[in-house]
């Protein structure tokens, strides 16, 4: 039942700090025998690939990376690890030149052939770069082309289920996968191993993420015993589509611009209300706007199925379909008429600031075992600006296949046989017990989710949805599934997607209890002020011996303290024009 | 802009079951007013039959992983709305063409992108990220050309779509073909030579008869056989200048 | 059931085929025939005769059209190959088999 | 199966027969009006070295093409390897353009 593989360098995950992982780390030790094993096809899935807005990155032009690193900071409200989020800045700039020189990107250009740069909500400076309104596409195509063209050990369709520490606890021995082709167990060793797997908050009932990423990473990283943190920060996106529940495409985000060039929100009565929430009216930032959709949602204010409104028709809808191509073809082709007619929309959950402890080498508490991209807590803080997730998964997945290029050196270590066996009986738990419907488990999950412990919080409504999680924990355990073939039986990943989401679940909801004030994502309505910076703290997650504790940790202002700048003297707060 | 009443008939859909040799089975899908063909799967999936095979990603038409063949036409299915395709109530899913069935409506879809390397289609550095980003005045006629075929999702309905790839197994597709050729006319790319040989092999550029299907069903718009042509021209040029 | 080629340049693009095929079969044999010129003229003669009965006429004016079709197709193809891009193509194609229907009634009319 | 070269060769090809086509077309229409005839046509053809130039060129370049195309469609339907493929366009070629120059020199010698 159980096959076994070796490689040097084990990559999870072909996002961007996948595929960035694995061109580094080759390059870095170019007799290394590199894999990239993950859950869909290489380059082919994962959010990366839908990046839209684009890729923040200081260019120059009276730009610099000590802005972009102080608007990082504000807009994590000085919750981020200051040494990653440096190293974010100052590397993003590395990478973007590596992306265009190297990789082959083409960002898009201005008349005199400069890169074009926008502002993102949150920025002091247009330094947004872009290709349409598709960045990701480009970004991962071209990077996938470059992985796919090198002697890259492939595993496709390969779910990572669980890390297996080595025997004599030195470190991680390797990873257990099912061949999803198959339904086969395999155990691969390696000597470094990067968690790339992309988190994603899809745990509530509108989400953006890829249907593939189902908090797989975390999850494992919780058995392993290894410390989580931030993971109440839950980004929401204003305007997901509301299109009913049975269709995957609610949900899916309808992009930011559509606000910032002039559309209106409008409650069930079509009428326009962020002037009551907001000075800046649409134009607010994302948690804002998003909670002021709730808010109207909640005063049973809401559209027919339950959300706003977005209308764009006062704004001339032949400007709109063209300044808006992609977006109004998208919704066109599932029956809606973003130009000329009204669209309806809910927060959506986007991102997860949340995540694995590391070091700005990628590395984590346990030897072998290093983390990047959306699966790495840290660089955001409470709030991640539109523009630094790519450069993030980037930047980071790059770094760690040069350290790990370095350091897997050695021999490979030799698994804790039991962890190994009892992680491939956790998978195979379903199959003892009799089928059942684990779609509307799932429905309930995210049900539970967004209404307590989403865009607005309380205690007891978070307290609420902890005892409903431990139900429908329990309820899975008993669910099974048809045992009749295991080769790509979707039906099986959704029993484990579901349990990862629970487990995570769980987390985000007990970490947000624990935080007792609202910082960026995170929104308490029992405790609505943002609480000392000096005193700023984080929480830190972990399960050991079966209990989950949170805690908390001090931020640490290792470049700049609250009310402080880097900048130099003088220079103006923002040099974005105010639209 | 509420569902449909209860009391609608349901949808017939019919579905591809097993790997090469199978057969289609035939579910009745409640209808919505929103609903796309991954969503009809999924429905059938999630509560008919679990056993059902398929593969999504991103569910908005950007990973290019959800393409099957839907009442014989290549499609992406998250981005077809039902009403598009049903006729007199019923619709057809099956596999996409051209590729090896996993299972279902799954294919293994390697073959399309070892002719997307085999193709040149990975970009060759002549600057590394020690140098700055080149400036590119984006109205010039080549980098208009590259940007016309850069916004492919690999999705590989084109793939399907191409009868000379079922017939000519070596060749490479209009995908892989429409990449070399914006690469052909990107002024970073230092392969130039050696993509022009890649396409002009047994399976190049020279085999396609501009059938056009590919243009017809690529849902991003694009021009495949416009690229072929490019590229038809470029190595012809080439193989004049003696250098083929 | 629609068919992924059902769209009217995969037409063009079998009748170009098609067109080709036969004329390349017909080939052989129109030569075949020519050659009795060298030393049996009454026998290209005598096949020359068949020419009044309809049915030969009507065939030969398939070929006529074959050979328009081809040719017009071919060149529509060479067009799109080597001139800029048209998003005109349906109508060329479309163009090219009417030139082709002129061509060959033409032929016809003048041969009755 | 074609390379670089067969594809110039078929376009070169179709490119020279398109006037020669055009041209033989428009003598027939004028030809089989009432009637056509051994005498007629060899009376024209007979000795002219300009209708044995036109002809023979439409022959070689018919030939080329044809065996061409067939080498394709023939790829196409029966998957033959590169190397049958080669014996068969060649073999092809040999047989139109041996009866196609034999059928020229038959009318124009
Ligand atoms: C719609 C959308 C738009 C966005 N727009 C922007 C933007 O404009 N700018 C910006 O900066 N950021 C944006 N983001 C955020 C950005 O996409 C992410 O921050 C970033 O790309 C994450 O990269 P990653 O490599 O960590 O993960 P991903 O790119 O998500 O990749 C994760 C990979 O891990 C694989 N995987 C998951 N589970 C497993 C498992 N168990 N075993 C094996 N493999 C597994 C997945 O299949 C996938 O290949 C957007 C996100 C979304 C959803
Ligand atoms: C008059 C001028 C002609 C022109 C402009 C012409 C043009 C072409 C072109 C461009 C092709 C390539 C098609 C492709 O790659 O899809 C082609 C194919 C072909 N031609 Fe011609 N041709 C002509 C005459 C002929 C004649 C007289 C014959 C036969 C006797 C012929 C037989 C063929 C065949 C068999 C093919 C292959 C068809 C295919 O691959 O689908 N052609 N022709
Ligand atoms: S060219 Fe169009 S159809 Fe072909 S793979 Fe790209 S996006 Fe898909
Ligand atoms: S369908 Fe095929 S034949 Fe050429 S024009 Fe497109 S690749
Ligand atoms: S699921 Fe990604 S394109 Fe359809």
């Amino acid at each position: 039942m159980l096959e076994r593989h070796d490689t040097d360098i084990l990559i999870l995950g072909s996002g961007g700090a996948g595929l960035f992982a694995a061109l580094h780390a080759q390059k870095a030790a170019p007799s290394a025998k590199v894999t990239i094993a993950v859950k869909g096809l290489i380059g082919k899935c994962g959010c990366t690939r839908m990046v839209q807005g684009g890729y923040n990155v200081a260019l120059g032009h009276g730009d610099s990376v000590e802005r972009h690193f102080m608007d990082t900071i504000k807009g994590g409200k000085w919750l981020p690890d200051q040494d990653m989020a440096w190293k974010l800045c100052e590397q993003a700039v590395v990478r973007v030149r590596e992306l265009e020189n190297e990789i082959g990107c083409f960002f898009d250009r201005n008349p005199d052939g400069s890169v074009h740069q926008k502002a993102f909500a949150g920025q002091t400076f247009d330094r947004t770069v872009h290709k349409g309104d598709l960045t990701g596409i480009e970004i991962i195509n071209r990077l996938m082309e470059q992985v796919l063209s090198r002697p890259v050990e492939r595993l496709q369709e390969h779910r990572a289920i669980g890390l297996i520490p080595a025997k004599d606890g030195s470190g991680l021995s390797g990873v257990l996968f099912i061949d999803m082709r198959t339904g086969r167990f395999r155990f691969v060793r390696a000597k470094a191993v990067l968690m790339a797997t992309g988190g994603g908050p899809t745990m509530y009932k509108y989400h953006t993420p890829s249907g593939d990423k189902t908090m797989d990473g975390l999850a494992m990283a919780l058995r392993a015993g290894l410390d989580l943190r931030d993971m109440e920060m839950v980004q929401f996106h204003p305007t997901g589509l509301l299109a009913g529940e049975h269709t995957k495409m609610t949900g899916t985000v309808l992009e930011e611009g559509l606000r910032g060039a002039g559309g209106h929100l409008l409650n069930g009565a079509e009428q326009r209300f962020m002037y009551d929430y907001d000075e800046r009216g649409e134009r607010a930032t994302r948690d804002i706007v998003s909670r002021a959709i709730y808010a109207e949602m909640r005063k049973s204010n809401a559209s027919p199925r339950g959300g706003v409104f977005i209308s764009m028709a006062h704004l001339g809808p032949e400007h709109v379909a063209q300044k808006f191509r992609g977006m109004v073809k998208r919704c066109s082709d599932c029956g809606f008429d973003l130009a000329g007619g009204k669209v309806e929309v809910v927060p959506t959950a986007h991102y997860h600031m949340g995540g694995v402890v590391v070091d700005p080498d990628t590395r984590t508490a346990m030897p072998g075992l290093y983390v990047a991209g959306e699966d790495a807590g840290g660089a955001h803080g409470s709030n991640r600006l539109g523009g630094n997730g790519v450069a993030n998964s980037t930047v980071y997945g790059g770094v760690a296949g040069d350290v790990m290029g370095k350091e897997a050196t050695g021999a490979l270590r030799d698994p804790d046989e039991t962890i190994l066996d009892a992680e491939i009986a956790r998978a195979s738990h379903p199959f003892a017990r009799k089928p059942g419907n684990i779609h509307s488990l799932r429905t309930a999950l995210q049900e539970a989710m967004w209404q307590d412990a989403g865009v607005m919080r309380t205690q007891t409504g978070l307290e609420r949805c902890i005892a409903r999680l431990h139900e429908i924990g329990a309820e899975l355990m008993e669910i099974g599934v048809d045992d009749s073939t295991r080769a790509f039986n979707l039906t099986w990943h959704d029993w484990l997607n579901l349990r990862s989401l629970c487990d995570i679940s769980e987390v985000i909801a007990e970490a947000a209890l624990a935080r007792e004030n609202s910082r960026g994502a995170h929104y308490r309505e029992d405790f609505p002020d943002e609480g000392d910076m000096e005193t700023s703290y984080f929480t830190v997650a972990h399960r050991r011996d079966g209990i989950l504790d949170v805690g908390r940790a001090p931020v640490r202002f290792t470049i700049v303290r609250p009310g402080e700048t880097v900048l130099p003297d003088g220079e103006p707060e923002t040099m974005v024009a105010a639209e | 802009m509420t569902d449909l009443p209860p009391d609608t008939a349901p949808l017939r859909v019919s579905v591809w079951r097993g790997a090469k040799a199978g057969a289609f089975e035939t579910f009745d899908v409640p209808m919505q007013e929103s609903q796309t063909v991954l969503d009809l799967v999924a429905w059938i999936q999630q509560n008919a039959d679990p056993t059902l095979a398929y593969r999504y990603a991103c569910r908005v038409g950007m990973c290019g992983s959800c393409a099957m063949m839907v009442n014989g036409v290549p499609r992406w299915t998250c981005r077809t709305h039902v009403s598009k395709v049903m006729r007199g109530g019923t619709v057809q899913v099956a596999p996409l063409r051209n590729l090896p069935v996993i299972k279902d409506l799954a294919v293994d879809m390697d073959p399309f992108f070892d002719k997307w390397t085999e193709a040149g289609g990975a970009f060759f550095p002549t600057k590394s990220r020690a140098d700055a980003v080149e400036p590119i005045l984006p109205e010039t006629p080549a980098r208009q050309e590259a940007d016309a075929a850069i916004e492919c999702i690999n999705c590989a309905v084109c793939y399907a779509a191409c009868d000379v790839v079922s017939a000519n197994p070596d060749y490479l597709g209009p995908a892989a073909l429409n990449r070399a050729w914006s690469l052909v006319n990107d002024v970073k790319d230092g392969a130039l030579d050696a993509r022009l040989t890649a396409v002009s092999g047994a399976g190049g550029c020279h085999n396609c008869h501009s059938q056009q299907g590919c243009v017809a069903h690529c849902p991003n718009e694009l021009n495949p056989t416009a690229s072929i042509a490019g590229l038809k021209r470029a190595t012809v040029r080439a193989a004049l200048r003696g250098k083929s | 059931m629609k068919s992924h080629r059902n769209h009217p340049l995969w037409f063009a693009f079998a009748l170009h085929r098609a067109s080709g095929l036969l004329l390349a079969l017909f080939l052989p044999a129109h030569f075949w025939v020519l050659s009795y010129a060298l030393n049996d003229a009454a026998a290209l003669d005598g096949f020359l005769e068949w020419t009044d009965y309809t049915v030969v006429k009507i065939a030969e004016f398939g070929l006529v059209f074959l050979l328009a079709v081809h040719m017009f197709g071919g060149l529509r193809l060479m067009a799109l190959e080597w001139l800029p891009w048209s998003p005109h193509q349906k109508t060329y194609a479309a163009g090219a088999v009417a030139a082709s229907f002129c061509l060959s009634t033409l032929f016809f009319l003048s041969a009755v | 199966m074609l390379g670089v070269r067969l594809y110039m060769l078929q376009r070169l090809t179709a490119l020279i027969m398109a006037p020669l086509v055009m041209g033989h077309i428009a003598v027939m229409i004028y030809a089989v009006q009432g009637g056509l005839s051994a005498s007629e046509i060899l009376g024209r053809t007979q000795g002219s070295l300009l209708w044995a130039v036109f002809y023979g060129t439409f022959a070689v370049a018919v030939a080329l093409h044809a065996a061409i195309g067939l080498r394709t469609i023939i790829h196409e339907t029966m998957g033959l390897g590169r190397s049958s493929l080669a014996v068969l366009t060649s073999a092809l070629f040999v047989v139109l353009a041996g009866m196609g120059l034999y059928a020229v020199y038959a009318v124009t010698a």
